[in-house]
C-alpha cells in the first residue's frame, strides 16, 4: 500500500486495572510496519500509563511499561501528553518515563518524542487526523 | 464509501456488539461498503460457536455469521487477542496442542495488521467499545 | 465537515462527555448512543452543559437507544436532532472522521 | 438450610448499555427460592433499571424490564430507591415501574413494595445486611 | 473464618480474577476457609482450558486449576452466564448439540443457587469485579 | 467493626468513590485497590475530598496495586494506611460485611 494515512491512538485508560492500554500497545507496534503517520495521545487516566518506575511483581501481572521506550526505534515518534490530564493528577512531565528516538539522518542524534499540549493544541491535532483509534 | 469496523467488546455483556451490528446492517443497507469487521479485546467472544443465549433473546454470533454470508462481510478475530482469551481455530488448536477449538462460521483468526490495513483502506474506521 | 465525536457513557458514571466536550472542536458533531443517551435529557445534573454544547456543536442522539430506556422525544433538551441507524451512517459519511470516546 | 441472612442488591448500572442489570435481576430470582431477608436498592444509574415504558425493538436486544414486575411474586418486596440518585437525573417516583406485593395475610391486599429513601436512611439500610451483592 | 469470592471479570481484560486470586492465596496462607469461587458474568471466561496467554505472562486459568488441587476449591462457574458467552463442560456441549467443549481443570458448570448458597454459607462475601 | 468499603475505579474516571463516600457511615473502613489506588495519592483533583475522608473513617490502600502503577509511599495522602493482600483479608475478616463499589 502507498497511502499514507495520519493515524492517533487516544490512550485513556490506567493500566493494570484493565487491559485495554497493553492491547493498545500492541496494536501501535504492529502498526509501525505500515509506515503511516503515526501518533499517540495521552489524555485522562492514560497519562498513568507513562509513570516511571513501574512494578508489578507483587500483583503477579507482566509489566508492560518498559515496551514503551521502544517505540522509538518504531519510528513512532510523536507521543502528546496533555497537560490538564496531567495537572488533575498532579503529575509533571518528570513523572513519566523520557522516550526519544534517534535520527539516522543527524549522525543517531537523540532527540524528543514527548509533546506536552493543551486541550486546544490537542484539539487541533485531533482534528489533522485521517483515523483515531480508541479502545 | 467505505467503512471499517472494530469491535471492541464480547456479546450481551455490552451493548457494542449490538451497535456495530446495527450500524453495519444500516452502513449496507444504504449502498455503502463495509471492508472488514475486525474484532478486538473481548471481542474476540462474538465469534465463538459454542454460545446458547436465551431462546428469546438474539444471537449475536449467529447475525455476525449470516450477515457476512449475505454480504460476503471479512470478519476478522485478532489472533493475539483471541489465544489469550481462548477463542480458536483448527489450526490454531493444532499449532498450541489444544484438544478442541470454537470459532464460529464466517469468522477468521490473523493477526492486528487487518486492523491497521482496513483503518487505511477505509473511509471510516468505526470503533464500538466499552 | 469535521469530526463526529461519539459519547456511549452516562454522564453520570464515567468522564466521557467531559473529555468529549474539552477536547471537540467547536461546530463538531456529537452523537450520543447507548448509555451515553443519558446525556440528551433535559433536568438532569447533566444538562446544562449539555446545552452549551448545543450550542457550539450539532448535537444527535440514537433514537433506538433512548427509547430501548423508556425516554420520550419530548424529554430530550431543545437542539438536540434525533436519529436512526440510517442517520448515524450518513453522519458517519459526512464529516471527515469518527472519534469513539469510549 | 435454615439459616436466614439479609441480603441486599445493589443495582447501580443502566440496562442495556452492559448486562449487569439483567444478570443482577437473574441473581435476584433465583435467589428468591432461598427465603432469605432480601431487599434490593436502586443508586445511582441503577434507577435507570425501572424507567416505565421501555422499548427495546429498535436496538434487537431483550426487554427484561417486565420481569421487574414479578418480583412481589417471587417475595421479594423491599425496594429502596435512593433520591440523591433520582434527583440528579431529573426523575421522580412517576416515572418508575410501581411495583408491589399482594399480602396473603390480608386477603391478597396488593402493598408498596418501593420505598424513596434519602442517602442517611440506605447508608443505615446497608449497615443491617449480612450479605451486599453488587455487579 | 469462611469466605466466599464472587469474580465478574473474565482473565487479562480487567484486574478483577488476579485480584481475586491473590485475595484467595492470602485467605488460604491465613487459614480461613475458602467455602467457593463463583464465577459470574465474563467471569465464566475464567474456566476455559483453551486460553493461551503470551508465555511471558502469567496463566490465570492454569493459577486457579492448580489453586483449588492444592486446596480441594470448590470452583464453580455459573451456567446461564457460561451457556451465553460459549463455556461449555461435555455434559452441556451435548445438550445443546455443540461438537466441542472447553472448560478447563478444576471448574465445574452450576446454577446460580450455588452463589447464593455461598453467600449464606460463608462468613463473608468477597465480590471482585467491574 | 462496621463495613469493609472497597473501591477499585479511578476516581477521575467513574463515579464509584464518590457513591461509596455518599454512603460510607462514619467510622467505615475504605479501601482502594486496583485502579482505585489514584484515589489515594496526594496533590491530585480528588485528593482533598479523600483527605477529608480519611478523617472520618479508616482508608487503607492496596501496596502491590500501588507499586505496579509506579507510586511511591510518600505520594500518599496522609493518615492513609497501605496493606498488602494478608492485610486485605485481616480487613474483610475484622469488619462485618464487605461492600465493593464496582
Amino acid at each position: 500500500m502507498s497511502i499514507t494515512k495520519r493515524l492517533m491512538y487516544v490512550n485513556r485508560r490506567a493500566p493494570y486495572g484493565t487491559i485495554y492500554a497493553l492491547e493498545s500497545l500492541e496494536v501501535v507496534l504492529i502498526g509501525a510496519a505500515f509506515e503511516q503517520d503515526v501518533s499517540l495521545a495521552f489524555v485522562d487516566d492514560g497519562v498513568y500509563q507513562l509513570v516511571k518506575g513501574q512494578n508489578t511483581t507483587g500483583i503477579g501481572v507482566k509489566n508492560f511499561s518498559p515496551a514503551y521506550a521502544a517505540l522509538g526505534d518504531y519510528d513512532v515518534k510523536k507521543i502528546y501528553i496533555e497537560k490538564e490530564s496531567l495537572d488533575q493528577r498532579g503529575l509533571s512531565m518528570d513523572d513519566l518515563q523520557h522516550l526519544t528516538w534517534e535520527d539516522e539522518n543527524e549522525d543517531y542524534a537523540e532527540k524528543e518524542s514527548m509533546h506536552l499540549v493543551s486541550r486546544e493544541e490537542l484539539a487541533d491535532l485531533l482534528e489533522e487526523q485521517d483515523v483515531v483509534f480508541s479502545f | 464509501m467505505k467503512f471499517g469496523i472494530l469491535v471492541n467488546e464480547g456479546p450481551y455483556t455490552h451493548e457494542a456488539s449490538d451497535s456495530a451490528l446495527q450500524f453495519t446492517r444500516a452502513a449496507l443497507a444504504k449502498g455503502h461498503e463495509v471492508t472488514r469487521v475486525f474484532f478486538y479485546h473481548d471481542g474476540v467472544n462474538n465469534g465463538t460457536r459454542l454460545g446458547v443465549p436465551p431462546q428469546d433473546d438474539r444471537n449475536i454470533t449467529r447475525e455476525w455469521s449470516s450477515l457476512a454470508k449475505e454480504h460476503e462481510l471479512d470478519l476478522v478475530v485478532c489472533i493475539a487477542a483471541a489465544q489469550r482469551r481462548g477463542l480458536l481455530d483448527a489450526d490454531e488448536a493444532k499449532r498450541h496442542g489444544k484438544d478442541a477449538d470454537n470459532i464460529a462460521e464466517g469468522f477468521r483468526i490473523s493477526g492486528l495488521g487487518q486492523l491497521i490495513e482496513v483503518a487505511i483502506q477505509a473511509d471510516r474506521l468505526m470503533v464500538f467499545g466499552d | 465537515m469535521a469530526t463526529l465525536h461519539t459519547v456511549n457513557k452516562s454522564p453520570f458514571e464515567r468522564n466521557a462527555l467531559d473529555t468529549c466536550l474539552r477536547l471537540a472542536k467547536q461546530g463538531s458533531g456529537i452523537l450520543f448512543l447507548e448509555d451515553g443517551v443519558y446525556g440528551a435529557l433535559k433536568g438532569t445534573a447533566a444538562s446544562e452543559k449539555v446545552a452549551k454544547a448545543a450550542g457550539e456543536h450539532k448535537v444527535y442522539v440514537l433514537g433506538p437507544d433512548l427509547a430501548a430506556r423508556g425516554m420520550q422525544e419530548d424529554q430530550i433538551l431543545d437542539g438536540i436532532q434525533v436519529v436512526d441507524y440510517a442517520g448515524f451512517v450518513d453522519l458517519a459519511a459526512e464529516h471527515d472522521r469518527v472519534n469513539a470516546w469510549l
